[in-house]
This record gives structure tokens, sequence and C-alpha cells, in this order.
């Protein structure tokens, strides 16, 4: 656990964004490890493959096409920090009454969670009770993640999908930048198509 | 003391939290505020993964199938939950990185306050 | 036909003017013809309904729930019988007043601007017939709002800035005490139908009471009370027509009708008369009134003096209202009539000259009187109409307000009254000295200017004949007020 | 690292362990720690690898574009598809016991098809993100 | 038996038509799917709230498991409400998103655009939908995620920058929500709405609960842009493409309150927000100084779909304003207020979509004259102003009047007032435009602008004229309202 606290004070104060890549990668297989410790195998692994694998590779990516070096802020952070405390402060009061740490009595573990460990073996004959609920109890919040990931893939696409003489896309030095009036032709849509979408309107 | 034993690995994911909360906020590399996201979403998945922890507890794969053997699993739910949120955090973390690759084409800079001036000018 | 369909068709029928002038933009000569078919019409059904009302007939409808337990209503009852006959009546004459001066005066945008007429008309008539506080509201808001594209008809900075006090002023004060001033009636009352003997009667404390009371008479901006009345002279911008819809039609009329109604069917004359919640008001108001005469001395601009007057002239009104005492009442009612008549003669003369000899400043119009002979009598009328000589009718107001003050043994007010008269000689008589017995400024008189138009002629003449008619034959108006307070 | 000899033919060896590991992991979800997303990933990790080692060109023959982002969609419509049939079968929507004649082998079928249908989605998607970047690049 | 379904329908018909879309990869056809979606699931949404409206809450259980151990739907007068608002916007805009579309974003992508557009639906309207915690935070990342990427495809690079600062803040406002809602669950067990409402009275007065009410408070106050969180919202909408300006400027804060709400009245109850923490004082000092701020920011914008934006953040104001009464007529005036602003920044919106597909911009002194050019266009706008204003006649005023009403039941007529004198803010800001557009001259340089297409014109009418008939006829809006908060403050109904 130490470490993780050691490797995110370095990824704050390191400048070199591969170095805090590469370390983001550490910390996210260390944190998998803490997983596993505490049981979540599952939950380890996807960490794993995420956080160490793709996010990795991603950010990588994103700084070969942009730059290593990350520029030293002019501004002193300081109501960050007063943010930051606050809220951690919050938290320290928050857990204040929350359960011990591995108590098997916690409220927690008390109400839902043994009914799946009973029945899942029952409902749906999957031993692995981690995937009975991920795919059964809960698909529904699994259906979801997924949209997400379809979501994210649709933006990806969008943002940065390959594109075919698009001006509008192309970094626009000046023009660009007055008070939010995009460099953008008036209403250069020839009129059938206009019509053919009224009466679309009107027909659906 | 027991309290404090009970209750450390909380306060080391407050910690965490807060680190990355302040990168968030403090830094001005559009590329760090996602790491530092990245580093604030991690912790709140040991925060769930605490609360499911139980001593002396094992991973919650069924070993004889009937739920009535004697051995004690952990608690499920917040490994379903955390392995929603981790896909959702790596999506977030995608779209962020591909917003940063075009800002980068379009200001050709990463460092915020430098974008923001560039706005202010014209 | 049933006195319900006359109220609605009364509100409808303008709308349908409006609809047929703007359908009818091409053509001058047909929408014209138009506005004044409408004008017509729409007097002839206010006036099938004064019979009624007179026989004590109360017809009245409930169109739809706006809130629930509000709901959009109208009815017909003396008070507003008075304002809508003035309004209908005086539409007539306006609009052909109007006809000249646009022509004469090469105006643009002239559709717009009898359309919105058209529309402000019907929102007045809205007001006249409201049956509950909301319903008044709503039209009071749209006469504000159809009557701003009028106010800066000619689209200059100066007209924009004259419109941006005009709506700024009338919408802050409706909004912001008007409003306030009626939810909160709603919440401690329950009801906000117009009942005679009024609402708050045991609801409310006189604390709560005295304070509605201040929120609704600064709130109806329109009766320009001071310290609420700058927009008046910055409206002066607009055309002379529009100055006349203004000052005698609509506008402020509705301004002071409400004071009218709310003290009678909200608070209820005797209510406020046992409080005594209303007596700083009527101060204000006498400050109001010779404040706004002073002012009105020192204007050479004939129509901002005009203006002035019209704002010391609405006090009397708003006095009458706080006098709360059936004489205050029917002075106040038969000062709108009154004032209506005399300050729209007034206005028609001014632009007259405007339109005939281009001068808008009273030094200008040195014996102007020898070449426009007739706009000048019918000027001199309205004139002795406002300062209350018979025999004009403006004297009946006063005399009523007199008679109200004396019960009410206010003998200031009484002397307010008198001082007003004389400075209303003061501010009304020089423009007619200047124009009959000073010479020109070249001795052949003045070349070049001749009289107005001949729709001017006739509106003008018509509105002072007014003024004469109502001096001899006030009855009607007032057996109307003394039913509102005797009801 | 074209003329790498050693890394492709490592890679070459390799990425059909990978892949076969990544179904091990897909099937076996619901016995040992796994399922769809992790298998997913792998998945998508072996193109990436081959990506990288093959060049990008290579890696579009393989997998074109159009094809990724029609199996990105396939995944999901899976997923949802089970959960309209399960409608259809008269059940609640993703109640996958009415899929089989008895509910246990049902829910078996359900978790089944809906884990392949994350994976899929996962692993098209990851491929779609991580070529888009890298085309971005050139 | 169709009918028993519609709740899951609901969701389920926008998400299966979204890869759909991507499937296709044609945009005519993906904007056919959009619309015949966006219908059907208006018409969805009417047939819940009538069955709510005549047979008290339904509940649908997921995958067939019993809540609290599956995912519930639970639908009561107040979802369905917002469920009515969120489709029946979208019903109009797909429509009117064509041809905007066709000129802001570039052909080969149109079928992502709408395939993102649905998700965004889908993400709304599964937030609200549901009866599940976590849930909520799975689609409200569906929506966010989705909400992004939609803002940063307009066409100023500012765009970029200002979906990235939404991606931020969004993300970390969720994060909050997340952990507020571990806390709640590490101290009830349960993540069903209704579970934990009735398990948490136990531990009511835990400093756990606490924190775990601030942090989700907070998260949502992100997203819905309450006054000091508000930084991301001005440049969101106003550098998003028209459309997608129209969608989230008219429903994505409305799902964000209403989250709000459920979790504020349903989860922690009201009187737990009143007693424990001091949760309507601070929401009542946030809004009225976020009205007053955001209005007079507004008055200073010149890219006015920035001063809308800015006007939205005051309406949001408005809005918690309302819930911040705790009191029946407060949350009514608050929640009617969710409908008719929907209705009018939609109208208005649109208007500025239609003005900005003409001039390419809606920079105030491009708009000169615009009233004689696009005569239905800025009537349209005008009107939409008005109800901004809140006149009589028009949707604005109902909800003041029940925010005004609702301050003078506490007999705070201070806040009445206050709440008059905002809107005569408004009426700065909106006649600043009124006054451009009608009483000047069109600048002579600039090529002769048209009016703007049918396909854009009808949509905006038809929010137009409901701004006027709910303004008319409030029988049905404060009806739901009513009905509504009488159910969150726990008045059966």
């Amino acid at each position: 656990m130490a470490f993780l606290a050691i490797i995110s004070l370095a990824i704050v104060r390191i400048r070199n964004l591969f170095a805090v890549v590469m370390l983001s990668g550490i910390y996210s297989l260390l944190m998998a490890s803490i997983f596993v410790i505490l049981d979540a195998v599952d939950v380890a692994f996807t960490e794993v493959a995420v956080g160490a694998g793709i996010s990795t590779i991603l950010m990588l990516g994103t700084l070969a096409l942009t730059t290593s070096r990350e520029k030293v802020p002019m501004h002193t952070p300081l109501l960050p920090l007063i943010v930051t405390f606050i809220t951690g402060a919050m938290l320290v009061y928050g857990t204040w009454d929350m359960p011990a740490f591995g108590d098997a009595s916690a409220p927690a573990n008390l109400h839902v969670a043994p009914y799946y460990l009973e029945r899942s073996m029952v409902d749906t004959g999957v031993p692995n009770v981690v995937t009975a609920v991920l795919a059964s109890y809960r698909g529904y919040d699994t259906l979801g993640e997924l949209t997400v990931i379809f979501t994210a893939g649709i933006g990806v696409l969008l943002l940065l999908g390959r594109r075919r003489e698009t001006p509008a896309n192309k970094p626009e030095p000046k023009v660009a930048s007055n008070g939010g009036s995009g460099r953008s032709d008036p209403g250069k849509n020839p009129a059938p198509n206009d019509d053919s979408s009224a009466a679309k309107d009107g027909a659906a | 003391m027991d309290f404090l034993v009970s209750h450390y690995n909380y306060w080391i994911f407050i910690f965490l939290m807060m680190l990355g909360f302040y990168v968030v906020v403090a830094r001005g590399n559009l590329v760090k505020k996602i790491i530092g996201l990245n580093i604030f979403q991690a912790s709140v998945f040991l925060l769930y993964i605490s609360i499911g922890k139980i001593f002396g507890g094992t991973a919650p794969i069924l070993i004889d199938g009937n739920g009535t053997d004697p051995v004690i699993y952990s608690n499920p739910l917040p490994h379903v939950l955390i392995l929603t949120a981790i896909v959702v955090g790596v999506a977030t973390t995608a779209l962020g990185l591909s917003l940063v690759v075009r800002i980068n084409e379009a200001y050709g800079t990463i460092e915020e306050d430098e974008i923001s001036e560039m706005d202010l000018e014209p | 036909m049933t006195g319900e369909l006359a109220i609605i068709a009364a509100i409808l029928v303008p709308l349908i003017g409006a609809f047929l002038i703007a359908a009818s933009h091409r053509h001058p000569n047909q929408r014209e013809a138009a506005t004044l078919v409408t004008a017509t019409a729409l007097f002839i059904l206010v006036l099938s309904l004064l019979s009624p009302v007179l026989a004590g007939e109360r017809p009245e409808m409930t169109l739809w729930e706006i809130i629930p337990g509000i709901s959009i209503a109208l009815q017909a009852e003396p008070l507003g019988m008075v304002f809508a006959l003035i309004a209908s009546f005086l539409w007539i004459v306006t609009s052909v007043y109007s006809i000249g001066y646009m022509r004469g005066h090469h105006e643009k945008n002239q559709t717009r601007f009898y359309v919105c007429f058209a529309i402000a008309l019907s929102s007045a008539i809205g007001v006249a017939f409201a049956g509950n506080m909301l319903t008044l509201f709503i039209f009071y808001e749209v006469l504000t709002l159809s009557t701003y594209p009028l106010v800066t008809h000619h689209g200059t900075d100066e007209a924009r800035r004259g419109g941006r006090t005009y709506l700024g002023l009338l919408l802050f004060t409706s909004i912001a005490f008007q409003l306030l001033a009626m939810v909160w009636t709603w919440s401690v009352a329950g009801t906000l139908d117009f009942t005679p003997g009024g609402i708050l009667e045991g609801k409310a404390s006189g604390g709560v009471i005295a304070v509605l009371l201040a929120l609704y008479i600064f709130g109806i901006g329109k009766a320009a009370l001071m310290p609420f009345h700058r927009w008046l002279p910055a409206a002066m911008v607009a055309p002379t027509p529009v100055s006349a819809l203004l000052h005698a039609v609509a506008v402020v009329k509705a301004g002071v009708f409400t004071v009218l109604k709310v003290t009678v069917y909200i608070f209820g004359i005797d209510v406020l008369a046992d409080l005594g919640s209303s007596r700083w008001l009527m101060y204000v108001a006498a400050a109001t009134i010779l404040f706004a005469s002073l002012i009105a001395i020192r204007q050479d601009n004939l129509k901002r003096r005009l203006a002035y007057s019209t704002i010391s002239q609405l006090s009397y009104i708003v006095l009458g209202a706080m006098l709360v005492n059936p004489l205050g009442i029917i002075g106040g009612g038969m000062h709108i009539a009154m004032h209506a008549f005399g300050k729209i003669t007034l206005f028609f003369c001014a632009g007259a000259i405007l339109v005939a000899a281009h001068k808008t400043e009273i030094s200008q119009m040195k014996g102007i009187g020898r070449a426009m002979p007739f706009t000048m009598t019918a000027f001199l009328i309205g004139s002795l109409s406002i300062i209350g000589v018979p025999p004009m009718g403006g004297m009946w107001g006063k005399w009523y307000l007199a008679l109200g003050a004396l019960e009410a043994d206010h003998i200031v007010l009484l002397i307010v009254l008198m001082l007003s008269s004389l400075l209303s000689i003061g501010y009304l008589m020089p423009v007619v000295i200047q124009a009959f017995f000073r010479s020109g400024d070249q001795p052949s008189g003045n070349p070049g200017i001749h009289e107005a138009p001949l729709p001017c002629l006739i509106a003008q003449s018509v509105s002072a004949m007014g003024c004469i008619a109502l001096f001899i034959y006030p009855d009607p108006l007032f057996r109307l007020m003394s039913m509102v307070v005797s009801p | 690292m074209r003329h790498h000899v050693i890394l492709r033919v490592v890679a070459k060896l390799g990425i059909p362990f990978i892949m076969l590991y990544a179904l091990y992991v897909q099937f076996h979800g619901d016995f040992g720690p796994g399922g769809g997303f992790q298998a997913g990933v792998i998945f998508g990790a072996a193109f990436i690898l081959y990506a990288l080692i093959f060049g990008l060109d290579n890696a579009l023959k393989v997998a074109p574009m159009n094809v990724v982002i029609t199996f990105i969609s396939l995944g999901l419509l899976l997923f949802a598809g089970v959960g309209v049939a399960a409608l259809f079968y008269g059940g609640q929507f993703l109640d996958y016991g009415v899929l089989a004649n008895d509910f246990v082998s049902g829910q078996h079928l359900g978790i089944l098809l809906v884990e392949l249908g994350v994976g899929i989605t996962v692993a098209a998607v990851m491929i779609a993100i991580f070529f888009t970047f890298a085309d971005r690049g050139r | 038996m169709i009918a028993a379904h519609y709740p899951a329908l609901q969701i389920v018909v926008p998400l299966i038509a979204a890869p759909l879309c991507v499937l296709l990869r044609r945009g005519m056809l993906a904007w056919l799917i959009t619309v015949a979606v966006s219908w059907l699931a208006f018409f969805i949404a009417i047939q819940l709230l009538q069955q709510v409206m005549a047979s008290g809450p339904i509940s649908y259980e997921l995958g067939g498991w019993a809540a609290p151990w599956g995912i519930e739907y639970r639908i009561d007068s107040v979802n369905a409400f917002v469920l009515l608002i969120v489709t029946g916007i979208s019903a109009v805009v797909a429509p009117y998103a064509r041809a905007t579309v066709d000129q802001e974003i570039p052909e080969e992508r149109h079928y992502l655009f709408y395939s993102a557009y649905l998700l965004c639906l889908t993400g709304l309207l599964g937030i609200v939908i549901t009866g599940d915690a976590f849930n909520v935070f799975v689609f409200l990342e569906i929506s966010s995620l989705s909400s992004y990427v939609l803002i940063s495809l307009g066409k100023d690079r500012k765009a970029l920058t200002a979906a990235y600062q939404y991606l931020v803040m969004g993300t970390i406002g969720a994060t909050f929500f997340l952990i507020g809602v571990g806390l709640v669950y590490a101290m009830t067990g349960t993540l069903n709405m209704a579970d934990i409402a009735a398990r948490l009275d136990a531990v009511e007065n835990t400093r756990t609960v606490l924190a775990a009410f601030a942090f989700i408070t907070v998260g949502l106050g992100l997203k819905l842009a309450l006054f000091p969180l508000h930084l991301w919202l001005p440049n969101a909408y106003a550098y998003a493409p028209s459309a997608v300006t129209v969608f989230l400027a008219a429903t994505a804060t409305k799902v964000a309150i209403y989250t709000m709400l459920r979790f504020v009245f349903t989860l922690f109850g009201a009187d737990f927000a009143l007693d424990v923490t001091l949760l309507a004082e601070f929401l009542m000092a946030l809004a009225i100084v976020g009205v007053f701020a955001a209005s007079i920011t507004a008055i200073f914008q010149n890219n006015i779909k920035r001063m809308l934006a800015y006007s939205s953040v005051a309406q949001v104001g408005y809005m918690v304003l309302g819930v911040s009464f705790f009191s029946v007529t407060g949350l009514t005036g608050g929640i009617v207020h969710l409908f008719n602003h929907a209705m009018m920044k939609g109208a208005l919106f649109m208007a500025l979509g239609a003005v900005f597909y003409r001039l390419g911009t809606v920079h105030l002194d491009r708009m000169r004259g615009l009233g004689r050019q696009m005569p239905l266009t800025m009537f349209a706008f005008v009107i939409g102003g008005f109800s901004l204003i809140g006149l009589p006649l028009t949707v604005g005023f109902i909800s003041k009047w029940y925010l005004i009403l609702a301050a003078l039941e506490r007999g705070w007529w201070p806040i009445a007032a206050l709440v008059l004198l905002s809107s005569l803010l408004a009426v700065a800001y909106v006649w600043r435009v009124i006054e451009v557009a009608y009483f000047r001259d069109p600048p002579a340089n600039h090529p002769k602008v048209t009016e703007a297409p049918l396909s854009l014109l009808v949509p905006m009418w038809v929010l137009v004229l409901a701004n006027i008939y709910f303004g008319v006829d409030t029988s049905l809006t404060i009806g739901v309202a009513e009905s509504a908060a009488k159910s969150l403050l726990g008045m059966g109904g």
C-alpha cells in the first residue's frame, strides 16, 4: 500500500510524461495485486488488463501524437489544495463511522451479498459468483457498461476517425476564435435539400 | 489503536484520492489531468473493494457449488460494481485522450493556460 | 346580441382588424379603411353594452382556468364601461387623425403602426372588461408590449432610448411590484376576482393591506405616479398619434383605470377608509400634481409640456382614488373621460402644428394662430377643458374631486387643486397667447404655413366638440360612476 | 522494427496462443476468474501486438476498419438481443431463465451469450481505438 | 402484454437503435431511425405517464430478479414526467437535427453522430427510469460520454476545449457521486433505492451517511451546473452543434436535477435533509446568488448562444430555488419549471440554430435587422424570450407564479422580490437581441439572408406553441407536477 502512495506522489511531481505514464502503469499493477489480496480476483484481472494494458498504450499513443514534457505551471495552485483538503477532510470525517475494515458483520456484507453467495449456484449454475451477479443478477448494469464501451468507441471514431477533406476540423489559427462565430459558411444548403427534409417532417 | 488498524486502508484510499484529485484540479497539462483522473478513480475502486473484504474470506468463486460450504467468501457485489466502474473509467480515459489529441492539433499545445490565452487574445 | 358575446367580440374585433390591416399592407387606402371600419365596429359593440350595464346587468364570462383556481374571466361593469367607451370612441377619432398625420408626415412602417395600434386597443378593452386581477394584468402587459414598437417607431437611437425607458419602467413596476402584490393577494385572499367591497376585508392585517396598496399603486406604472413617471416624457419621441394613444386613448388611462379598479374592487373603499392606509399616497399624488405642473411650465417643447401636464392630471385621478370616498371615486372616473378628451385635442393640435408648420418649440409659435385658426381654436378649447373652466367638461372632474376632498375634509388638497389649476393656466395659456396675440417673426404673418391636413382638422374639431358636449351632458358618465360606488 | 526477425517469429507463434487464451478466459469465465470483458481486452491486445510488430497496414488488412466497426455494434446487439429474446419468450427483459426449457440451463445459456457479446464489443472497440490512434499518428 | 414491458422498451429501443445506426452506415437512414425511435419513445413515455397517473407507481424487475437482488425500474409521477420531457424534446429535436447536422458535420460521420445522439438519449432516460443507485451512475456515464463527444463536434475549435473541460468536471462529479453511493452501500448493504430509503433511517445520524449525502449532492451539483459548479456549461452550450445544444440545454440539466430530487427526497428523505443538514439554506443561497450572477453575466455576452447558456445557469437556479423551499408549492414550481424551461430553452436555441444555419454565426451585431429577414425565426425567439422573462400567457409566467407563491407561503417575501428582480435582468438580456433584430438596419456589406428552411421552422414552432399552450392551460403540467411534489414529500399522490 505504501508503494501506491509513493508512486502516486512521484506521479504528481515528475514532469516527464513518459515516466509518469509508466508509473501509472506500475501503479495499476500494484493496485491489482492489492485487489488480489482483497480477494477481488476478477477485478484484479481487469485492472491489469485495463490499467496496465490498454490505458498505458493509449497514453503512450497520445504522447506520441502530442508532446511528452509538462511545462511548469506559472500560477501557485492554492485553491486546488484547499478544495482537495476539504474533500479529504470530509471523507476522513465520513469514514469515522464506517464499519471496521474486513468486518464480516458489516451491513454491506449482510444484507444483499449473502443471497448471491447462496443462490447463485442454484439460480444460474455458475460457480463464479462475480460472473453470475455481473451477467445475470445485475446483467442490466453490464448492458449499460457495454454501452459505455460502445459509446467510447463511437466517440473516438467520431473524434479521430480517418477524415477526408473536412475543413471544419482543421486547426484554425485566427478566424475560428472570434467570439464563438466559427469560420462556417452561411447556409449553403441547396434549396432542394431543404425541401426534401421539410417533406420528411411532414411525412414522418 | 485498533480503530486505526481497522480503518487504515480507507485512509490510504483517501490519501490517493486526494492526490489524484489534486493533480486533476491543479495541473495544467491535459494528459496529466487525465492521469490524475485515473488515480482518482482507482482509489475509489479501492474503497469499494475494501468495503467488500472480509477477513479470512476467499475469492467468491464457489468451491462445491451450493453456498453451504464452510469457506467464507468475500462480498462479490462490490467486485461486480467495480468491474463496471473500471470499464467506465477506461472509456472516459480513451475519450479524454482523443480529445487531447484533437486539442493538440487545433492549438498546438496541451497546456491549459496557453490554450486559454489563445482563446482570449483575438 | 347578448352581453357575453359583445364582450368577447369587443376584444376580438380589433385583433381581426389587425389581421386585415396586416393583410392589406400593400394598399394604404384599403389598410386605413380597415382601421376605420374596425374602430367604428368596436365603438358600436361597446355602445351596445352601455344600456344593459346601466340597467344593472353585469354580463360576465369565465373562459378557462390558467392556474388552478384562477381563470381568465371577463366582466362588464360600470367603471370598465367608462374606460371602454372612451377608448373605443377616441380610437375612431385618432385613426382619422393618424391617416392625415402619417401621410402628411411620410412616416415609414405605417402598417406596423396600425397593426400595433389595433392590438393595443384590443388589450385596452381587455383591461377594461377584465373580471379578475390576473386577467387585467395579462392585458396590461400585452398593452405595454404592443405599444413599445409604436414608441420606438422611428427606430432612431433617440427613439430606441425612449423605448428602453418606456418599456423598462413599465415592465419593472408591473413585474417587480404589481405581480408581487397580485401573488400576495392571491395567497392571502385566495381569490383575485373583482368584487364590490373588496376581497381583502378581514383576510389581511392593516399592515399587509398598507404594503399591498403601496405595491399596487406604484406597481401600476402607467398611472405615472412620481417617482415612476419618467417613461411618459421619454415616450414623447413617438409620432403624435401614438402620443394621443398613450395620453388619452389607452395607456395612461389604463393605468389610472387600474388604480380605481384596484381601490374599489380589490381593497374596497370602506376598508381603506377605515384603515387610513391610503393617506400618505394621497399626499404623494398631491405632490406629483404640483411638481409635474411646475416642471411643465419650464418646458419649451410643446409635447414635453403636455406630457408633464398629463402626469399632473393623472395624479388627480390617483388622488381621487386615494380619497377613498364615493365622491372622490366619481371625480376620478369623470376626470378620466374629461382629461382624455381635453388632452387628445391638445396633442392633435400639437401634431397638426408639427405637420403643417414643422414647429415643436413653443417659442417658435408666435402668431401661428393666424395661419392655423382652426387648430389653435381647438387648442384653446382643449386647454380650457384641462384647466377646468366652464363650459368645458374638464370642470366636472375637478368639481367632484373638490367635493370629495371637502367631504374627507382635506382642505390642503383643496388648495392643491386650486393651485394646480392656476399652474395649468400658467403652462397652457401662454401657448395660445403666443399663437394669437404675438405677431410672427416676419411682419407678413407666417408665409408657407397653412392649415393642417383635413383629417387632422376633423379629428381635432370632433374631440374639441367632445369637451363641450361632456360639459352639457355628463349624465351617463355620472350615472355609471355612481353605480360603481353604490352597487 | 519492420526487420526484427526474432520479434516477428515470436509474435507469429505467440499471437495464436494469446487468442486461444482469450477464448479460454471468455468461456471459462463462469468457473474461474475472467469473463467477456477481460477476454475481449486480451483478444484486442493480440491484434494490437500484431499491429505493433507487422505494422498498421498489415493489421488493417487482417481486420479492416469497417469489419471492426461492424463487430462493435454486433456485440452490443447480441447482448440487447438476448434481452429482447427473453421478452418474446414471455419473460422480463434480460430474464434468461425463459430462454431454455429449464431455468438454470436457460440462465447458463443467457450468461454465455451475454459474455460473448461483451467480449466481441470490447475486443472490437479496443482494436478500433488503437487503430484510430495509430492511424492518426502518421 | 406489450404494455407491461413499456418500461424496458423505453430504454431498450434507443439502446438497440444506436448500434443499428452504426451497422447501417447511412447518415440518411440513421436519421430516419433516430426520428422514428424518438417518436416511439415519446409515445411510450406518454403511455407510462398515463399508467402511473391512473394506477400508481410501476415497478419493473429486470432479468426477473426481485429487488434488491436484481435491478428494478421504479416509475412514479416524478420520473414519468421527466421521461415525458426528455422524450418529448427529443421527438422535436430529431427532425430538427437533419438540416443543421448536414451543415455542421462532415457527411461520412452522420451515422456516428446520430448513434451518439441516441446513446445520449438512452443514458438520460436510463438515469431517470431506474430505481437502482449504482445503475444511475452507469447511465450517467453513458449520457455524459456521449454528450462530451457531441459537444466536441462543434465547428469552432473552442468546442474541443469546452468538451474537455466538461469531461474533466463531469468525471469528477460522477466519481464523487460514486463515492457517495459507495458510502451509502457500506452503511446499508443495498443499492436499491427503495431499500436504501427503508434501511437508511437506522443509520441516519452517522457521519458516514452525512458524508455520503454531501458527496452525492456535490457530484450532482457539478452535473446540474449549480451556481459555483457551472463553469463547464456556458462554453459547452455555446460551441456545441446547434441540434446538440438544443437537446442538452433542454434535457441534461433537468435530468440531473431530477436525480438530485430523487436522492434528496426519496433516499435520504426531506426530514433528514432539513434536520441533519443545512441543505435547504445552502441551496437557496446558491440558487439566489447563481440566478443573479448568471443573469448579469448573460447581459454582457455578445455571443447569443453563450448568453442563453448563462441564462440556463440562472434558470437552473430557479429550479433549485423551488426545491429549496421543501414545500409542495415550491417543489411544484421547481418541477413544473423543469418542463417549462425545457420548452422555452428548446425554442430559443432552435431559433438560434436557425440563425446560425443562415448566418454562420450568432454574434449580436451580425443579427442586426434580422427581424425582417427571418421573421418567423426571430418571432419565435421573441416569444421564447417573453417566456424566459416570465410574461403572462407563457410558461415562464406559471413557473414564476409558483415560485413567488411558495416564497410568500413561507413569508419570505424578500425572496419573492428577488425572483422578480432577477426576471427583470432577463428582460435586459432578451431585449438587447430584440432591439437589435427589429430596430436596427441589417449590416450593409453582408449578403441577403433568407428565412430558415421548413425543417427547422416546424419543430421550432411546435415548441413555441407549446410555450404558449402550456402557459395558458396548465391543467396537465401543474397537475402532474403537484402530484410529483406530493409524492416526493411523502404525502402520497
